[in-house]
């Protein structure tokens, strides 16, 4: 069942999350309605940013500050920039017709429905989250799981980095004729 | 027996050698050398048939020749074999005998032919199978006998092949054949599953041995058989072919349609009495459908005006006297009547072809008239069998029918007065036929009367042995004092009828029929002699003359029935039932095309609804699998 | 250390995520716009990153933390490329309006 | 030497022609067409003089299928029949010019190789395959080779395709059920030591059914037959009718009457009365088609009913009737269609109202057309008699009205078949001039006629070699 | 693990290449390279073993696919040659992207933790982006490109979201503890509902009806020989990838153990079952060759997916089923790639009277289609037998007869091509006759014959 936090006596923590967790899903809201792609993507920055506080409530403060550089440090800017590029604004706003609005609409309302129903469904967890007390997400334990464990996968990720490089590169070099 | 298989094997491939020469090299023979070697090769199995006849009355027992197995079948093994017993040997006798005599007739008649050699040829092939036919000792060998008759029929028929009426009368004389080769199998069928054999002789032991014979199954093929008779010779329901058979040469109208093949049902049965004698009831319908046919018959025969017609219809009202007589179980009466018919028919065909020739192929009497100074041979031979086959006293003819009437008389009045009428109208239909064509003055043209002229000694000759035949041959069984019915009596189980005493009735009845005779030719005297009456042409006739001169309008019934809607059904199979299975199957590749029609409307390329379908397609299968219980 | 998990339950952190992605796949079928439909994509990442790391606290175990490392590059590569087609269909196309890809169908 | 040995022949005659170019091709095709001939009678020698002439080693372990050829009496008599028909048809060609002639005669002996599989191959898969496989070149055959309208012939030979290859899938899903009972194996001994069900019969022989009717075909399955085999160039309907078509009545008795026997006895009547359906509808349509052919393909439904017909009788007779018609149907047929071609090659049509008056100009050819003719009206003489006769009888002991309905073929053909002789050859000489046949003409009809009058008096070689064969299969129908 | 290093190694050789200039060298020299490979897989078959914290392991079933990936690839970029000769100062990229693109399929079917699943079915996902996408200034490559794109980082996402949950479940990545946690009977729901969200975004990558709809119009719109690699390369990968998901983390017994094994196997046969017909049916009326192709992958995914109902015995018969399919797919794409060289479209027009100017392609293709529509001596045509076994014996027999009346619906349009060629008249002369060309599709449709006449070859492999 869903745990709705009795607000009267809620902890600290728990109001955090609340508000978290409303900005989060407001801002996505934001993002998708707003007419404007450059609010959309500051809406979208704030989501993020919302985000990386649920992860210091986590207590992943790593992750968090990874989390802000690459999103809102590197991929927003790679959108903001291909939206200056492009120079869009609200001119570009093409009209929607009200069938594929009633489709979203339905999709969505449909999806979120089953899969929260699915969980709603399942055997809740009983009893408390156990704590082990040692450390397992600072930056230390990050660093050796991800140089020893997950050596390969590490690398292979720069072979997908690799790929996508020359991937864009290929998509948007112009061809010398012979 | 080394000498009898040699002998039987003479007898047969002497007529196939002699198809064989004229086939491969007839036409580089010249049509008088053909023309003989088809002659002698059925006169050398008409020399070996005698030496037969010879051994068979000396020794009195049957030779039975085995060649090979030819089919074999789980309970029943098909040899090719020969039986020559007294049947097959008289048959064979006058089958070679008078084929000999037409083959001589055919080089002088079908010499301006030029395909003589192919004439001749047909016809050694046809008494090639007619001898298979006769001597073969099952029923079997009979059958190839019986297809390849009515094959040689087809041909010959059809041997004018550029005038598609002839080829169509050939094709209905050979179908109408095949319904009744159908009953024939159909016969042999039962007969095989009941007794396991084909064979003659054994069949007659197994049923002469058989306890509990199923007695209605055994009837069943009884009629089946006769069905296959009715086909070959003729009689009702399938006899309409014969008629139209005479668009074949005249020899072949007298050999095949006169003489031989169709005689080949009475020669079956007679084979198969044993078989028939235990079927009453059958019988009774082979008497019936006999009268009926022989009166019929001979109503058309009234006023037909195709010379050749009328002897066709006669031929066709004689075999049903002879059916008639075997209904009665009088087998060698019905023998009898077939060999002295055989004379005189063929003779008066032999005649008509004589003087068809002489008018170039004119066939209708309405045309002819006062040949008897032209042709006087033709005109006292075709007399005499005229005589013979009116019934006038001693001639041959006299005393074959009368035996039929007689016994007819003693099993059933109506079939004797059915009979006795058949009898009277013939006599006036062949006198009427006379005194059309020999008498009084020629009605053709001009030029035809200019070449008028009695035909050859190659037509003559036959003609005149064969009016001595038709004379004496009633002496073979002479009443009370048969040479015939001794001959034949190993072939029959009963005693030979009753021994028919000659009484003050069997007199009366002779009397009678002499009388209706008499009558008759006076009739056809008074009519066309005395005043002159020339019949009318075609569409003067009227009334119950234009009934009898349209056949009853059996051949236009059948047509509607039978041959119209087998077409109409056939037309109607090719043009929907065919169309339609064939709409159907192309409709399942239709629908689907349909379906793949509709499809790529739904592959709108819109990436929305693509991700749309997808969501839907997650949910379903989400919320199937974790909320459907 | 306590688990923060006893304050708030992965059942909340599931349902936030669940709408969260939900909103992502809502954004993808709700804008036409491409960028805005590359941003949704990314609030679906996202919503996955935020699960990974609550049950990384769930199970107090650092391997779903790595994970979100791998998604977080998966992510910008995937941007990447995708801005890179954007770009060219921008500059064929003068729109980028995903409506106007219906050239392909049928 | 074993019956692979033909196959290697057939297959390696294939590539030798395709490789031989355009020129040599119908030569090299006829040469090796005659070597497996007479391959195939020096191993009917050996099999008579009781060596053994099958191969049987292991192709696919799992599951296992074996390449296993087994040469009995049934097998030996089909091969000897295709044999015997492949070098005439390819003899018959003779006269034609074809483009692209090495891909033509490759095709044919590829074809040739891929029927006499099927008549040898002793594991369900391994026929399967052989079947289906002959059914790729004649596709093309008839595709590239064929006459008519483009489109048409496009739409037909598609159908065909479609049609009989959707038949022969049911059968493939049916072996593997059947493989899948006898724990994996193909064999057909294996499938023959089956028990089971009558409702597993039931639904195994109908989906061998599907394959064999649209094969065979069997009426209402018959729809492609007519169109195909006049599109389809003279050779592929030979091929197609005086081979093919056996493919299916053999299966009948190789393999869906054992397998599936309770069903076949419990279903007796039904299938008989399909087969004579189809002698009554196919002898009823024939008689007014307007194209030679095309009378001549439903001359042919007629005749493979009634084969049908006495495979579905059970009883030795039927069986053994069935195979000596299948023999005589193929030779005859093949002579027909032959002389439809010889007709086309002078006329350039094969609309029969366009027809008559040959015989005076070709006084041969007609003698031959007629011998034809009357062949396949089963006149007695012929070995077309031989085979009704017995299929007839055999019928007549399930039911008297089974061979009275049947036999109407007698009087059905003989009126169709005249009928077409009538306006074909005789009448009024025809304007157009007709040469009578020429020397290789002439040779092929010529064998085909002696085959046909000598085994219609001494049949007693094929009986023999085909009655213990036949035999065995019987006692495994009646095993229970 | 020496493949993966080997194949990522031949990769960056192909960059250095093009630094080094020596583009001519290129193709010849990858060939070798991936010859090498392939020779150190068999070298490798057989072995059991796990490298690096059981990041990948090596089984049969990896190596056995991974081999014919390889082989594939090969094929693949002998086939680049040629069509790529117009764009020679890129050829060097191209071919790197195919090398990483197989690394990336590799590191799927041999992956020993998620993360290296992820990774691999991105790699893999992103190169195809950028190859359908490859023809910047072409439009439809340009769409087809944004369409799998979008999509394909769609599916993506569920998959995460997938693998997310199946994280939550297990409080692990790595695939042998996960198996062994899954046959745990106290088993949170998430883990089942991951592996299904997993699934259908695998569903996506091997175009399974309702997620198949991306796989026509970017077949269409992606270059040929881009083309030629999704239908063949990535299909198999990703219906190889899936079936080791299911069969390595125990699916199929831990559904079994909830009770939802029964609902599983229904979704698996409906989706099969749609698959096959909404493929094949809608194949009937194209025109376009790719596109047609990609209805007929679409039936065969349908067809492949009948092997995860008998998940514990078929890995041998999906390898058949896939060599199989992807031989064929080779052979006709050389064919096709030829054919419409200097085309702008890939209609079926263009194939017209091929029979006449060039029997030997038009053989080929032909027997390249028999083979898909499983016409025995093609290997096809085994696959096709052998799956049905498989199906027939875990009882689906409805399931088969479906999959036999598509049989029949399939020949309907592969023949269309086949009378394309052989009975209409052709419209121009091709002239040239590209050797790599030539040799691709004739030893393809020669090892798919192969694989016909001999079977056990690769059936047996995987026993």
């Amino acid at each position: 069942m869903i745990h709705i936090p009795d607000l009267a006596h809620a902890t600290t923590v728990q109001v955090i999350f609340c508000f978290l967790a409303f900005i989060t899903i407001a801002t996505a809201f934001m993002t998708i309605f707003s007419r404007n792609p450059i609010h959309s993507a500051i809406y979208l920055v704030i989501c993020f940013f919302s985000i990386a506080g649920h992860y210091l409530l986590l207590n992943a403060q790593f992750l968090a500050i990874v989390h802000i550089i690459v999103y809102s440090g590197a991929i927003m800017i790679l959108f903001l920039f291909t939206i200056m590029l492009m120079n869009l604004n609200e001119r570009h706003q093409v009209h929607r017709p009200r069938i594929t609005r009633l489709g979203a609409i339905v999709s969505f309302c449909l999806i979120l429905i089953v899969l929260i129903a699915i969980f709603i469904n399942s055997k809740p967890i009983v009893g408390g989250y156990d704590s082990t007390g040692e450390d397992f997400q600072s930056i230390k334990v990050l660093g050796k799981i991800l140089l020893n464990e997950y050596m390969v996968p590490f690398e292979f990720a720069s072979i997908l980095l690799l790929v996508a490089m020359i991937g864009t590169v290929l998509l948007s070099k112009k061809e010398k004729l012979k | 027996m080394e000498m009898d298989t040699n002998l039987a094997l003479l007898l047969v491939l002497t007529p196939f050698l002699g198809f064989l020469i004229n086939v491969f090299f007839g036409k580089s023979l010249g049509k008088t050398v053909s023309g003989t070697i088809g002659t002698l090769a059925v006169a050398i199995s008409f020399i070996v048939t005698l030496l037969l006849f010879n051994q068979i009355t000396t020794t009195g027992k049957a030779i039975e020749v085995t060649l090979f197995d030819w089919i074999q079948i789980s309970n029943l093994k098909i040899n090719l074999g020969f039986l020559l017993d007294q049947l097959s040997v008289l048959w064979l006798l006058f089958v070679t005998g008078i084929g000999s005599l037409i083959h001589l007739y055919s080089i002088s008649y079908m010499h301006d032919d030029e395909n003589l050699h192919k004439f001749f040829s047909y016809l050694n092939l046809f008494v090639f199978f007619m001898i298979t036919l006769v001597i073969g000792s099952n029923l079997l060998v009979l059958f190839i006998g019986w297809e390849g008759v009515g094959l040689c029929s087809y041909l010959l028929i059809g041997f004018w092949h550029k005038n598609q009426d002839y080829n169509d009368a050939a094709k209905k004389a050979f179908i109408m054949n095949r319904i009744g080769d159908l009953g024939l199998l159909i016969g042999m069928f039962i007969i095989g599953s009941m007794f396991s054999t084909l064979d003659y002789a054994t069949l007659k032991t197994a049923i002469a041995g058989a306890s509990n014979l199923n007695l209605p199954l055994l009837s069943l093929a009884a009629l089946c058989l006769f069905i296959g008779a009715c086909g070959k010779s003729a009689q009702i329901p399938l006899y309409t072919w014969l008629p139209d058979a005479m668009a074949g040469p005249t020899p072949v109208s007298a050999l095949i349609h006169a003489a031989t093949m169709v005689t080949a049902g009475i020669f079956m049965v007679t084979r198969l009495n044993f078989v028939f004698d235990l079927a009453p009831d059958v019988q009774t319908v082979i008497a019936v459908i006999g009268a009926i046919t022989s009166l019929v018959a001979a109503t058309i025969g009234l006023v037909q005006n195709d010379i050749k017609k009328v002897l066709a219809y006669s031929t066709v009202s004689q075999l049903g006297l002879m059916f008639l007589a075997l209904g009665f179980g009088a087998y060698e009466v019905a023998v009898f009547h077939v060999i002295t018919h055989a004379f005189f028919k063929a003779c008066l065909f032999l005649g008509s072809g004589s003087v068809i020739h002489g008018l170039h192929g004119e066939q209708d009497m309405r045309k002819m008239g006062g040949l008897r100074k032209a042709m006087p041979i033709t005109f006292w031979t075709m007399l005499i069998s005229s005589l013979a086959i009116s019934g006038v006293p001693f001639f041959s003819g006299f005393f074959s029918k009368d035996e039929i009437l007689l016994t007819a008389f003693h099993h059933s009045i109506p079939l004797y007065v059915v009979g006795s009428v058949a009898s009277i109208m013939t006599a006036f239909y062949m006198f009427r036929l006379m005194f059309l064509t020999f008498f009084k003055e020629f009605r053709g043209t001009e030029e035809q009367k200019h070449h008028l002229h009695e035909s050859g000694a190659l037509i003559t000759f036959p003609l005149m042995i064969l009016a001595i035949l038709a004379t004496f041959g009633g002496l073979i069984s002479l009443p009370g004092n048969s040479w015939l019915n001794e001959y034949l009596a190993p072939l029959f189980t009963k005693v030979a009828g009753e021994e028919q005493h000659l009484g003050t009735t069997e007199y009366t009845l002779m009397g009678v029929a002499v009388l209706g005779g008499l009558l008759g030719i006076l009739i056809a005297y008074i009519k066309y002699f005395k005043q002159n009456n020339v019949p009318e042409s075609d569409e003067n006739i009227t009334g119950l003359t234009k009934v009898l001169y349209n056949k009853y309008y059996v051949d236009e019934i059948y047509d509607a029935i039978f041959v119209r809607s087998v077409n109409g059904l056939s037309v109607f199979f090719r043009d929907y039932i065919e169309t339609g299975l064939s709409t159907l199957v192309f409709g399942l590749g239709k629908i689907t095309d349909e379906l793949a029609f509709q499809g790529k409307k739904i592959q709108t390329g819109s990436i929305g609804l693509y991700l749309f379908v997808f969501v839907l397609g997650l949910c379903a299968i989400v919320s199937y699998i974790f909320l459907a219980q | 250390m306590d688990n923060i998990l006893n304050q708030i339950g992965i059942e909340n952190y599931i349902f936030l995520s669940v709408v969260l992605f939900c909103i992502g796949i809502f954004g993808v079928l709700y804008r036409r716009n491409a960028i805005i439909v590359f941003m949704s994509i990314e609030i679906m990442l996202n919503a996955v990153n935020l699960l990974f790391v609550a049950f990384s606290t769930y199970h107090q175990d650092a391997q779903g933390q790595v994970f979100v490392f791998f998604s977080m590059a998966v992510a910008a590569a995937e941007v990447a490329v995708g801005l890179a087609i954007l770009v060219s269909i921008f500059r064929n196309l003068g729109s980028i309006s995903i409506d106007n890809l219906k050239n392909l169908k049928g | 030497m074993n019956v692979s040995t033909i196959l290697i022949i057939l297959l390696i005659g294939a590539f030798a022609t395709y490789f031989s170019g355009d020129k040599l091709a119908s030569k090299v095709a006829l040469l090796f067409s005659l070597a497996a001939l007479g391959c195939s009678v020096v191993l009917l020698n050996n099999y008579n003089a009781g060596v053994n002439i099958s191969v049987i080693c292991n192709w696919i372990t799992q599951p296992k299928i074996a390449f296993a050829l087994n040469a009995d009496g049934l097998g030996l008599a089909m091969v000897l029949l295709t044999l015997a028909l492949t070098p005439i048809i390819i003899f018959s060609s003779f006269g034609n010019e074809y483009k692209n002639a090495k891909s033509f005669y490759g095709l044919i002996l590829f074809m040739a190789f891929a029927m006499t599989g099927t008549f040898l191959a002793a594991d369900g898969l391994l026929y399967y395959i052989f079947w289906e496989l002959a059914l790729i070149p004649i596709y093309f055959i008839a595709l590239i080779w064929g006459n008519g309208d483009a489109d048409e012939r496009r739409k037909a030979v598609v159908k065909f395709f479609i049609y009989t290859l959707a038949g022969s899938l049911f059968m493939l899903t049916a072996f593997i059920y059947l493989s899948q009972k006898a724990n994996g194996s193909f064999l057909i001994e294996d499938l023959y030591k089956l028990e089971l069900s009558s409702c597993e019969q039931f639904w195994i022989f109908l989906a061998f059914f599907f394959a064999y009717a649209i094969k065979i075909p069997i009426i209402p399955f018959h729809t492609w037959q007519a169109n195909v085999y006049q599109k389809a160039p003279t050779v592929g309907t030979m091929l197609l009718s005086g081979i093919m078509l056996k493919m299916g009545l053999y299966s009948v008795i190789r393999w869906q009457l054992p397998i599936a026997p309770l069903a076949a006895k419990e279903y007796l009547y039904i299938f008989i009365g399909l087969g004579i359906a189809g002698v009554i509808y196919g002898s009823i349509v024939a008689l007014r088609q307007k194209d030679l052919k095309k009378l001549l393909a439903y001359s042919s439904l007629a005749h493979v009913g009634l084969i049908a017909a006495g495979s579905y009788t059970l009883t030795l007779d039927g069986l053994r009737g069935a195979v000596l018609q299948m023999i005589a149907h193929g030779f005859v047929v093949v002579g027909l269609f032959y002389a439809a071609e010889v007709i086309f090659r002078r006329f350039e049509t094969r609309n029969i109202s366009e027809l008559g008056g040959i015989r005076t100009q070709a006084p041969k050819f007609t003698s031959m057309f007629l011998i034809l003719v009357l062949a396949s009206v089963a006149l007695p003489g012929t070995f077309n008699f031989v085979g009704e006769f017995t299929v007839l009888y055999s019928l007549s002991q399930i039911n008297i009205w089974f061979a009275i309905l049947g036999g109407t073929t007698i009087i059905l053909g003989a009126y169709y078949m005249l009928r077409m002789f009538q306006h074909v050859m005789l009448g009024e000489t025809n304007s157009k001039t007709f040469a009578d046949v020429t020397l290789n003409e002439g040779i092929s009809f010529a064998v085909i006629i002696a085959v046909l009058l000598f085994f219609g008096f001494y049949s007693k070689p094929i009986t023999d070699l085909i009655t213990p064969s036949l035999e065995t299969i019987l006692n495994v129908i009646n095993k229970n | 693990m020496n493949t993966l290093i080997a194949i990522t190694g031949l990769g960056v050789f192909c960059l250095l290449f093009e630094i080094l200039n020596f583009r001519k060298g290129i193709v010849p020299f990858t060939i070798l390279g991936l010859l090498g490979v392939l020779a150190l897989n068999f070298y490798e078959f057989g072995s059991t073993e796990s490298y690096y914290y059981n990041m990948i392991t090596v089984s049969k079933f990896s190596t056995a696919f991974s081999s014919l990936f390889v082989i594939l690839t090969i094929f693949l970029v002998a086939l680049s040659h040629n069509f790529y000769e117009n764009h020679q100062t890129k050829i060097s990229d191209f071919i790197a992207i195919k090398i990483f693109l197989l690394a990336g399929a590799v590191a799927m079917v041999s992956f020993g933790n998620l993360a290296m699943f992820f990774l691999g079915i991105e790699i893999l996902s992103i190169a195809l982006y950028v190859l359908a996408a490859s023809e910047r200034l072409n439009l439809k490559s340009n769409e087809a490109g944004m369409k799998y794109f979008l999509m394909g980082s769609f599916a993506s996402g569920i998959i995460l979201f997938g693998i997310c949950l199946i994280y939550g479940a297990m409080g692990s990545f790595d695939v042998v503890e996960i198996s062994e946690f899954s046959l745990s009977a106290e088993l949170p729901i998430w883990f089942p509902i991951g592996m299904i969200l997993v699934t259908i975004g695998m569903l996506f990558k091997i175009a399974a009806v309702p997620f198949h709809f991306w796989a026509p119009d970017v077949y269409e719109g992606s270059p040929a020989l881009t083309t030629a690699l999704m239908s063949t390369l990535a299909k198999v990968v990703a219906i190889a990838t899936l079936f080791k998901l299911i069969s390595g983390l125990n699916l199929i017994p831990s559904l079994e153990n909830q009770d939802h094994l029964h609902t599983f196997e229904n979704i698996i046969v409906i989706i099969s079952i749609a698959s096959m017909t909404v493929g094949n049916i809608m194949a009937l009326r194209q025109v376009n060759v790719k596109r047609m192709l990609a209805f007929s992958g679409i039936s065969h995914a349908g067809f492949m997916l009948m092997t995860f109902l008998t998940v514990a015995a078929s890995a041998g018969v999906l390898l058949y089923y896939t060599a199989a399919y992807a031989l064929a797919g080779i052979a006709a794409f050389s064919v096709i790639l030829y054919v419409c060289k200097n085309q702008h479209n890939e209609d079926i027009t263009n194939f017209h009277g091929l029979g006449k100017t060039n029997p030997l392609l038009a053989a080929i293709l032909t027997g390249s289609l028999l083979s898909m529509a499983g016409i025995p001596i093609f290997s096809g045509f085994f696959a096709k037998l052998f799956l049905f076994n498989q199906t027939i014996q875990a009882g689906h027999i409805i399931l088969v007869i479906v999959a036999v009346i598509n049989s029949i619906i399939s020949v309907g349009y592969y023949f269309k091509l086949i009378l394309a060629m052989y009975s209409k008249e052709p419209n121009e002369e091709r002239t040239g006759k590209p050797f790599l060309i030539y040799a691709v599709a004739v030893v393809s449709i020669t090892l798919n014959i192969v694989l016909g006449l001999f079977p056990s070859l690769v059936l047996d492999l995987l026993n």
